[in-house]
């Protein structure tokens, strides 16, 4: 792409291919990064950018091709050549060890002699604190490195990922190259603020590559952005001759759709599906009253630590709550998951990979886990029936590739949320469906995809109860928006009369 | 919104079309059952071929009858058992309720003669199902419950049995018969555990109840999120597990026609338990296939009788012993480099 | 779909205070919830204590002390290993037949009423050496050949307990000659059994490793995801057959103290000792899923259970209820510690 | 259809079977004790001496072993005289059973139901022997009785609850304690499962308990009284108490010759592995070859008692002669001459039905 030959690009891809078995999921992908660059990497969901990442922090082995690093070509044989290789990355699935504190998760990667790990390779724990404190404030986080990740939540736990990768990075003698798979797919706008500034201060020492779904903040922080679509790169562009919607074309291969919602108004005799009322938990939120109605979305705004999760869970029997109470379709007895769900409840979940899905379990049998609808008579499951019906969903809710006997784990995030999304659809009665951040890792057109079904399921009668990722997301689709702060509501709006405005909503948000 | 669907489906990719009848066929091989699900069956088959070449008069002389027979008690544990380990739990106690419930059996057979098999059976069941409970509602691991029930179980045999063997005073015959009479030779002993390994596949194949056993061991977490019954569905492995152990305390009586707290079955945890494990099942969860438990019993039972008929120095047969599980477990698992083995 | 959302955002300015409050709720919930379960581990044995001196007097003496602390060690220093292995997430099972293996091995080549060689301290080296191999043995079967754990070790047990059996022959048992080591194990010095010096010794080791070393600290990076190992580029593959190889080591180096114990040489020289272990580690609270855990827990697992077997005892409790109080105790014991965790989404295996 | 099971197609067999065809069997409960050893070495004694092949079975101490080894030797057509040293006496039905159908011939040692006798199951189950525990207990008591003057505090340890082997011998110990004995008094017992390492652990503990209360100890064996003198040996205490104890292992009659502790053993019976199990196997091979008839013989000669010596510190010499290398092969000489009930010193003194015990 370049002939400029100095200095050496950080990063040089020539051809680079992968397949797993038939499926050819990365190919002939050439690229090369110059140092202080950082490249936006996009595409639909399967298009092959984590595999690609995976390839450059050693964990796959490429098929075809050759990598080059600060123009020495290079052979990863595993994680640990990657890494010495100055290569830092935050990986699309959650990668920490939950049971160690966080100062050992940054420096786990320390090499014996150096840093907290002495020459007899016994660790020096001062040090080690002191270091990962230090790397944590690079990216303008305090935690206290003694914590122990597993009482982290996301956004924290996402921190101390970027920080071990920005870590391991500068730890090398190289150019730092930092690979982030999708890092802010679960932050918040506000955690997603630092990680920008983060992210752009990186340029001073080294080259970043950075995948996410949300095009306007590929849009804000990269230089260039490269597009993938089957495993192809297909578009190479500097962020200042590209729009989104451009990018939004490349990607899925159609203009976006821009849908407009009609929103309607309560009638007057409709009553709520759910209700909660003066909802209470210690520590988490306080007073909460919610009313959900049949054929609206109601999306709960709210930052980390404004207790919008723990309700929507409260509402679904998942967790307890202290005092209140919980209502649906007229029955307030003790709340299970188990109760919800007769009742005509579905959920949703934020955690996708351990809540909501049974990842080896192949995709037909998690559609019908829940409600087997005409796949079992009685207690006896019907195989082939359960197949036919779950070829149904996939055609209707475009999940691909259309192999539904698949083991889910082996399906893009996109497609898996898809799937979890059809478990509940599949019910016949279907009177409330909450939403915990359903949009989480999906790439713009499943997004609309999954917005479409939420809202012809939402048409049909449904209450929807959304949290969502952004603030535009509820713009988009609800029809009423409360927003909480603290753990109590600061905010409702009825979004057929109200108008507020973006900021509106912040502000009662911070 | 019709929009949009006719539009995803127009650029269907290429791969997904490449891709089908490959992967269609690979599924069908799988199908069939692949090596995972063949292997023990191989295995048996090849040992047992050996033994067959070293001395063919084992095998003329009924040798199958006898390692079917002796593989009963083993069988019918490692179905409870390997039921248990399906919902990502483990049983240590069911050996030990299973000779209790050998013991009780040969206690109230001459009293209340053919009513005494279900009283054990469901005296058994219910044992397995009070494990259960502790283990859904106290939410404590199954190893360390099991542990202590065991010591609890050991006791009550010992207490029960008066300190020594109880034999069968009356009524005894029909017990008897299932070890005395067989189909093809094989005692009926075998043919029970054939049968139930048949019934709890056919639970796990093809009912809600077995899926949602395998996804409680696959992602319990997410099987409580889809509101699957995982407390229930774990009460009811473990009664599965005490019951399996009740008619394995069965074909002791029919086989021994006696039970004592040291005696036949007092020792058959750990064989059950690698029968489970030779046989597919995985040690944690939401892996097993109750046919191939079979010839992982079949296998358990074979080694010992395999060193002995080949001839092996009696003081040289543990090591065999412990030489040929490892083996026929490295060779029998499935496994691909990336699999996580703990 | 174009967002500027983001730049008044910054410009409201982004407040951490909430953010800063959470950190240290989340401090202060993790400083308590990790005194709180060996505190009620202790709690348990400060029961059982005052219960057991109230039913013997006997029970609280110093030569009853001494006698508890000598039929702890050998379990301690094994269970050392074995809390290791069990933090990987895996199961050592093999631990009586490497002591079998280990103490035959051990005892003839040592002076013993055989005759035969005496190697003297190449005795203890050619011992633990075999010790050694069986433990990389399990290691490499189980890393290499992915056989589950429960059954590589289920077998080396077998495989131990055969080559003990070989070295062991029909001779006569042979019997320890050397009057310094004999009685060695229960000698007291310094006011604790020699045997027991030993188990701190290496209890001091284990924690080091545990917490201060590259295999330790890895070790509990295993046990919680391998995967995650994997693609850190740590070396799950060495560590793994190290701490195989090291819990293998200690069942050699308990199986030649319970040799020295004895006086005499036996195959079966480690006969119930993984009943104690296994139990005592799970009692102590290092989850069998692994990645949770420590060896001081496993320490009070061991004295729990050796000072229930022994107090029962010195309190009369007939022999034939034993197992039953002691299984009781022990369920009681962990449903008391979970009850106060129990929660619907709580994943217990 | 339903056929019958289990084997063999022969159900039972009467008539000699020639010698060539024969093949000795031995089964024994473990290989990594002294007494089983010596089984194997009696069998292989006699095996030498008739010229006939031996197999030997290790139980590994499970029944369920036992009985498919077993099964698994008759399978092969073999006309097997077999020798069984049951794990647990319910096993004794089964084999029984199946060496019936297999057309061979049985004595069983130690273990058996009570109520199942040799003659109710015809000529394949020759006979089932063994030493009296009542005497072997009793002898232990006079021994720890006389040594502490008749007054003093004893602790036991039996073996496995349930096994009548130990049952038989606490009935003994106790009874003459009770009966000759008042003065000394039974401070308790420890069920130590034959484990020398369970036993060593229950006499630091008894130790703990009752300090130097405790006189005399006596084990159910000497695996386990092996353990016990090793904890009172490390508790200082071995030079003031008595220990008495079945079996006289090689082991313990070294320790008696050195005057261990403060001549600490006094009491011993002895019996030996390889008469056992030369006994055992000669009474099956006898019947095999149709020298004679099981169902001709008195009641005693199918459930038999043999003898066994006291054996004090003062008369062990006389016993030192049957250790001697080349001792089996002299006794199994002696056995093939007189026949299985009339070899020194184990005699037959008894039988014909179960052992009584003494009542309480
Ligand atoms: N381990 C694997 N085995 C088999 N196929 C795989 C594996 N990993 C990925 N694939 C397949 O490779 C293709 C590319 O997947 P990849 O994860 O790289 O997509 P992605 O672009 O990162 O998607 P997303 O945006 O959803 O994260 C997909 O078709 C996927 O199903
Ligand atoms: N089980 C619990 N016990 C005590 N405190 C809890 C518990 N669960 C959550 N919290 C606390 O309650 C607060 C709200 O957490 P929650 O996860 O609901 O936030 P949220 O606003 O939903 O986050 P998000 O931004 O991801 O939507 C946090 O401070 C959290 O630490
Ligand atoms: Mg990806
Ligand atoms: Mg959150």
């Amino acid at each position: 792409m370049s002939d400029v030959t100095t200095p050496p690009a950080v990063l040089r891809l020539d051809a680079v291919s992968k397949s797993f078995g038939s499926n050819r999921a990365v190919r002939g992908v050439s690229l090369s990064i110059q140092p202080g660059q950082v490249i936006g990497l996009i595409g639909e969901n399967g298009a092959g950018k984590s595999t690609l990442l995976k390839i450059l922090s050693g964990n796959y082995r490429h098929d075809e091709g050759t990598i080059a690093v600060n123009g020495r070509e290079v052979q990863f044989r595993g994680p640990a050549d990657a890494l010495r290789a100055g290569i830092g990355v935050v990986h699309q699935e959650q990668s920490l060890f939950t049971n160690l504190t966080i100062a050992e998760n940054i420096e786990v990667n320390t090499p014996i002699g150096r840093g907290g790990v002495n020459r007899l390779g016994l660790y020096n724990w001062r040090r080690l604190y002191a270091d990962a404190a230090q790397a944590l404030d690079l990216i303008g986080s305090h935690l206290n490195p003694k914590t122990r990740v597993s009482d982290l939540s996301f956004v924290d736990r996402q921190m101390v990922e970027i920080a071990r990768a920005i870590r391991v990075s500068a730890a090398s003698h190289t150019t730092p190259l930092v690979i982030l798979d999708e890092p802010t797919a679960i932050l918040e706008r506000t955690e997603t603020a630092i990680l920008e500034r983060e992210i752009s201060k990186l340029r001073d020492i080294g080259s970043v590559i950075f995948v996410s779904h949300r095009l306007d903040e590929v849009m804000r922080i990269c230089d260039r952005v490269v597009v993938m679509r089957d495993g192809e790169l297909i578009a190479d562009r500097s962020v200042d001759d590209v729009t989104e919607e451009e990018l939004f074309r490349l990607m899925v291969g159609r203009e976006t759709h821009a849908a407009v919602r009609n929103r309607r108004s309560i009638e007057p005799a409709t009553k709520p599906v759910i209700s909660i009322q003066d909802l209470t938990r210690a520590g988490s939120y306080t007073d909460v009253s919610i009313d959900a109605y049949p054929g609206r979305v109601l999306a709960i705004l709210g930052t980390s630590g404004s207790g919008r999760e723990a309700v929507a869970r409260a509402i679904f029997g998942a967790e307890g709550f202290d005092s209140g109470s919980v209502s649906i379709a007229g029955y307030s007895g003790r709340p299970s998951i188990k109760k919800a769900v007769a009742l005509g409840v579905g959920y949703v979940p934020a955690e996708r990979k351990t809540e909501g899905m049974v990842g080896e379990m192949p995709a037909d049998q998690n559609i019908t886990l829940t409600h087997p609808g005409s796949a079992a008579i009685g207690p006896f499951e019907l195989p082939r029936r359960r197949l036919s019906l779950a070829r149904l969903w996939f055609e209707k809710l475009d999940i691909r590739p259309r192999e539904p006997e698949h083991m889910l784990q082996d399906f893009s995030g996109g497609n898996q949320q898809k799937v979890v999304l059809a478990k509940w659809l599949n019910s016949s009665d279907l009177k409330a469906l909450v939403l915990d951040h359903p949009l989480r890792g999906l790439d713009p057109g499943a997004a609309e995809t999954v917005n479409a079904q939420i809202r012809s399921v939402c048409d049909d009668g449904t209450a929807i109860i959304l949290i969502p990722d952004t603030i535009d997301e509820a713009l988009d689709i609800a029809d009423d928006i409360v927003v909480m702060r603290d753990g109590r509501i600061s905010g409702v709006f009825d979004l057929g009369h109200d108008n507020p405005a973006t900021l509106d909503l912040l502000e009662r948000m911070l | 919104m019709t929009k949009i669907e006719s539009e995803t489906t127009k650029i269907d990719r290429e791969t997904t079309k490449l891709a089908v009848p490959v992967r269609a066929k690979f599924q069908s091989v799988k199908r069939i059952g692949g090596w995972h699900a063949i292997g023990p069956i191989v295995i048996f088959v090849a040992i047992l071929v050996v033994v067959a070449i070293l001395t063919p008069a084992f095998i003329g002389g009924g040798g199958l009858a006898i390692i079917a027979s002796s593989s009963a008690p083993i069988l019918l544990l490692a179905l409870g058992q390997a039921m248990v380990l399906n919902v990502g739990s483990i049983d240590l106690s069911n050996a030990a309720i299973g000779l209790l419930g050998a013991i009780l059996l040969a206690l109230t057979l001459g009293p209340v003669a053919g009513l005494s098999p279900l009283i054990v059976l469901l005296a058994t069941t219910a044992f397995g199902a009070v494990n259960g409970l502790i283990v859904a509602y106290a939410q404590v691991p199954s190893f360390a419950l099991t542990l202590g029930t065991l010591g609890i179980f050991q006791a009550v045999a010992l207490v029960a049995s008066g300190r020594t063997t109880v034999y069968v005073s009356s009524n005894g015959e029909g017990i008897h018969a299932l070890y005395e009479s067989g189909i093809a030779n094989v005692p009926l002993t075998f043919w029970m555990g054939v049968l139930v390994a048949v019934s709890l596949w056919v639970l796990l194949r093809y009912t809600r109840i077995g899926r949602g056993m395998t996804a409680i061991g696959k992602n319990e977490s997410a099987a409580i999120f889809s509101a699957v019954r995982t407390r229930s569905l774990k009460v009811l492995a473990f009664a599965l597990s005490g019951f399996c152990a009740g008619l394995a305390g069965i074909a002791i009586i029919a086989q021994a026609g006696s039970a004592s707290p040291t005696g036949l079955g007092s020792d058959l945890l750990l064989p059950a338990i690698a029968a489970a494990l030779i046989g597919g099942t995985s040690i944690s969860g939401g892996v097993v296939n109750p046919l191939t438990v079979i010839f992982g019993a079949l296998t358990v039972a074979l080694v010992p009788i395999a060193t002995t008929a080949v001839g092996i120095d009696a003081q040289a047969q543990s090591l065999v012993y412990g030489a040929v599980i490892i083996a026929v477990v490295a060779l029998t698992m499935s496994r691909n480099k990336a699999s996580i083995v703990k | 779909m174009v967002h500027n959302a983001l730049s008044k955002q910054s410009a409201v300015g982004i407040d951490t205070t909430a953010i800063r409050i959470r950190e240290s709720v989340i401090e202060r919930r993790a400083r308590f919830r990790g005194l709180a379960e060996p505190l009620s581990l202790l709690m348990a044995l400060a029961v059982l204590i005052v219960v057991f001196s109230l039913l013997n007097e006997r029970f609280l003496t110093t030569s009853n002390f001494q006698n508890v602390l000598t039929q702890s060690a050998i379990p301690l220093i094994v269970a050392v290993g074995a809390t290791l292995v069990i933090l990987l997430g895996s199961i050592d099972l093999s631990v009586e037949g490497v002591m079998g293996a280990t103490g035959m091995t051990w005892i003839l080549l040592s002076a013993n009423s055989r005759g035969g060689v005496d190697l003297g301290p190449w005795a203890w080296v050619i011992a633990l050496g075999v010790a050694l191999v069986l433990g990389v043995a399990s290691g490499l079967i189980f890393t290499a050949l992915k056989v589950p754990s429960f059954i590589v070790t289920l077998g080396m047990w077998y495989v131990g307990l055969g080559i003990a059996t070989m070295l062991y022959g029909t001779d006569l048992l042979p019997r320890l000659e050397d009057e310094g080591l004999k009685g060695w194990t229960s000698r007291i010095s310094f006011g604790l059994p020699n045997s027991f010096w030993v188990a701190l010794l290496v209890i001091g080791l284990g924690i080091l490793v545990l917490r201060s070393t590259r295999i330790g600290r890895v070790t509990l990076a295993i046990g919680n995801s391998e995967t995650i190992v994997r693609s850190a580029g740590l070396p799950a593959f060495r560590v793994k057959v190290a701490v195989f190889a090291i819990a293998a080591l200690l069942s050699g180096l308990g199986g030649i103290l319970a040799t020295v114990q004895l006086d005499i040489g036996s195959p079966t020289v480690g006969s119930g000792v993984l009943f104690i272990v296994i139990p005592a580690v799970v009692i102590g609270g290092t989850h069998l899923g692994g990645g949770k855990g420590g060896i001081l827990r496993t320490v009070l697992g061991v004295f729990l259970l050796t000072i229930l077997n022994n107090g029962l005892i010195l309190s009369g409790v007939e022999s034939s209820y034993q197992s039953a109080v002691t299984g009781a105790i022990l369920v009681a014991a962990i449903v008391f510690a979970a009850w106060s965790q129990r929660d619907r989404l709580r994943v217990a295996k | 259809g339903c056929t019958s099971t289990a084997g063999g197609v022969a159900a039972g067999s009467t008539g000699p079977i020639a010698k060539e065809d024969l093949v000795l069997v031995a089964s024994v409960i473990n290989t990594t004790n002294p007494y089983f050893i010596a089984n194997i070495e009696g069998a292989k004694a006699l095996s030498k001496k008739l010229d006939i092949p031996l197999e030997i079975i290790d139980s590994q101490g499970s029944s369920q072993t036992e009985i498919s080894k077993i099964q698994a030797i008759l399978a092969q057509g073999k006309k097997v005289v077999m020798f069984v040293n049951t794990v647990a006496s319910s096993d004794t039905p089964t084999i029984v059973d199946a060496v019936k159908r297999a057309g061979g011939y049985v004595s069983i040692w130690w273990n058996k139901p009570d109520n199942f006798e040799p003659w109710d199951s015809g000529d394949n189950f020759v006979a089932f022997q063994k030493h009296p525990g009542v005497d072997s207990g009793r002898c232990n008591a006079k021994a720890i009785g006389d040594a502490l003057g008749g007054k003093g505090n004893v602790i036991m340890f039996p073996g496995v609850q349930d096994s009548t082997t130990s049952q038989t011998r606490v009935a003994g110990f106790e009874a003459e304690m009770r009966e000759n004995y008042p003065g000394i008094k039974i401070l308790e017992n420890q069920p130590s499962n034959w484990d020398p390492q369970l036993a060593n652990q229950n006499a630091k503990d008894l130790i703990a308990k009752y300090g130097d209360e405790i006189n005399g100890v006596w084990s159910a064996d000497d695996g386990m009284q092996l353990g016990a003198i090793q904890a009172f040996d490390d508790a200082g205490l071995l030079d003031k108490v008595k220990f008495a104890s079945d079996g006289l292992y090689p082991d313990t009659v070294e320790l008696m010759k050195k005057g261990y502790g403060n001549n600490a053993i006094v009491g011993e019976t002895f019996h030996r592995g390889y008469m056992a199990s030369a006994i055992g196997l000669y009474t099956a091979y006898l019947a095999a070859t149709g020298e004679i008839v099981p169902s001709e013989l008195p009641k005693e000669k199918r459930t038999s008692f043999f003898d066994i010596k006291c054996v004090t510190p003062d008369t062990l010499d006389e016993y030192l002669k049957y250790d001697t290398p080349t001792a089996a092969a002299d006794f199994v000489d002696k056995l093939v001459e007189t026949g299985p009930w009339d070899t020194e010193p184990a005699t037959l003194i008894g039988g014909g039905g179960p052992e009584v015990l003494p009542k309480p």
